[in-house]
């Protein structure tokens, strides 16, 4: 894999950013995303519709993960690969086992669930708007929430 | 967000101005309540100036949709929706839930 | 003169362009007539691009006025209508027969 | 009475145009009414109501005096007067005798007269814009229908 170098601009590859774990971080994490979604050339529509994702994570990781703002950071990494963005979102709070919870698929989970709880919507929107979602734990790294974008439609293999 | 709204004879405009997410999406939901508790049922929420809508902020869109459509009563319909917002409900399957206007004057004509 | 029309679920919009006098009254006439013959007298004229009106087009107007307010089926009612228009027909005394509207959203809201 | 004369302009008290007596002359007669309220300082709501009256009295010109359009002229001449402005609008065509015609006064004229033809508004408009109107008829000047506008309310006894 080649990157190509422009005659003045360098294409950075790689960025990453730290952010404190509060909602007022979301736009802030909203303009890191637009960036690396301008690097991958995505299109206006696209660019949103992975800044949604992404927030959706962010929220999740401030509600879920530390249970509350200003319990710890968000570390966002963007890798700029060929066909494809790779966005990481790393926590270091509760680790999030996917296996427990009904990870929606292509149903608007639209139904109650558990004694009265509405089902959330966001696990939803990131399945849906990502190619790729993976989330993983270590004790060394926290909780890694890996999300991919396709340059183009995913391969059919992928 | 900042939320204005405008009560037709049949129908009301509520208009959002920002972000629609966890944080203000419970001030929609007041408005929009307070609206449905007025026995006023056909809404339409003017989408011009949204620059974000969250799960929160459509979660309460649903709500507000069932609600109205119940006993065939009114319809939660939206308007002026920005074209990358649209283009992501789309994506999530959203927009066959709500009737889209490109314009208000037509949404208030629909009721 | 240039007519544009959009016809909405309880009403229809009807937008003119330019001068409604003897020489174009008639088309306008003609306009409004076949909204009418269509059973429908809730109608808006959208007076935004109206340069002038003289007494031959007020006389299209008062016609499909009384057209419409028959059996209380309906009413004519003007919208956008430019302030020197207004107070010409205020003048002339015939703001009384036509409620008048800002803007064309709260007119159709009207109906 | 005395014309004040600015430094660089000489405030024109009086012009005078014709126009071919037909409907295209309205715009062009409207143009030059227009003209003569700017210099008579009228504000635009009171402008447009004197280029309704002259439209008006200009269309039936046209339509009555003359029986259609290129027939003859119509020449119109404005007065700048310190309290007014007086429109003069000439025409060589049949004779109006206005006292023949239920000059409209203050209720709007929309009732049928004479075996279902509809009464005109245009001379209802002529009356209620402008402060003083008077038809006259002389075999030498043809008719001379004088509009006069008062530059605030017209006195009392005027
Ligand atoms: N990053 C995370 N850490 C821990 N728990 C999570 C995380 N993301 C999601 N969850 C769990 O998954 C559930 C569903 O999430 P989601 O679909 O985003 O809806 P909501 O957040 O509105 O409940 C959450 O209620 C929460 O229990
Ligand atoms: N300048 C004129 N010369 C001759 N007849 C006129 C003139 N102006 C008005 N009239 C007569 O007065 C009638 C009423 O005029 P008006 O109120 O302007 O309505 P309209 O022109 O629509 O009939 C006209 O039908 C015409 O018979």
């Amino acid at each position: 894999m080649q990157w190509g170098i422009s005659k003045t601009i360098v294409v950075e590859v790689s960025a990453s950013q730290r952010f404190p774990g509060r909602y007022e971080s979301l736009t802030k994490i909203a303009e890191f995303i637009r960036c690396a979604c301008a690097q991958a050339g995505f299109d206006s529509c696209t660019t949103y519709s992975v800044e949604t994702a992404v927030d959706e994570a962010c929220s999740n990781i401030i509600e879920h993960a530390y249970g509350g703002e200003d319990i710890g950071e968000i570390c966002c990494t963007c890798h700029l690969e060929e066909d494809r963005l790779v966005i990481i979102l790393q926590d270091n709070g509760k680790p999030f086992k996917p296996e427990k919870f009904r990870i929606p698929k292509d149903t608007i989970p639209l139904k109650k669930y558990k004694r009265k709880k509405k089902q959330g919507l966001g696990l939803y929107f990131i399945y849906k708007i990502m190619d790729e979602v993976s989330f993983a734990t270590s004790p060394s790294e926290g909780n890694t929430l890996t999300l991919v974008k396709y340059k183009s439609s995913p391969p059919p293999q992928a | 967000m900042n939320i204005t709204q405008k009560q037709f004879k049949r129908c009301d405009l509520i208009s959002v101005e920002g972000r629609i997410d966890s944080a203000t999406a419970p001030q929609l939901a007041e408005a929009l309540e307070a609206i449905t508790a007025a026995g006023r049922y056909k809404i339409i929420l003017d989408c011009c100036n949204v620059s974000f809508i969250s799960s929160a902020g459509l979660r309460v869109l649903v709500n507000t949709q069932k609600n109205c459509k119940r006993y065939n009563r009114g319809e939660l319909v939206l308007a002026q929706i920005p074209e990358n917002i649209r283009s992501t409900l789309d994506l999530v399957g959203f927009t066959e839930l709500f009737k889209i206007f490109n314009d208000t004057l037509s949404a208030v004509g629909y009721f």
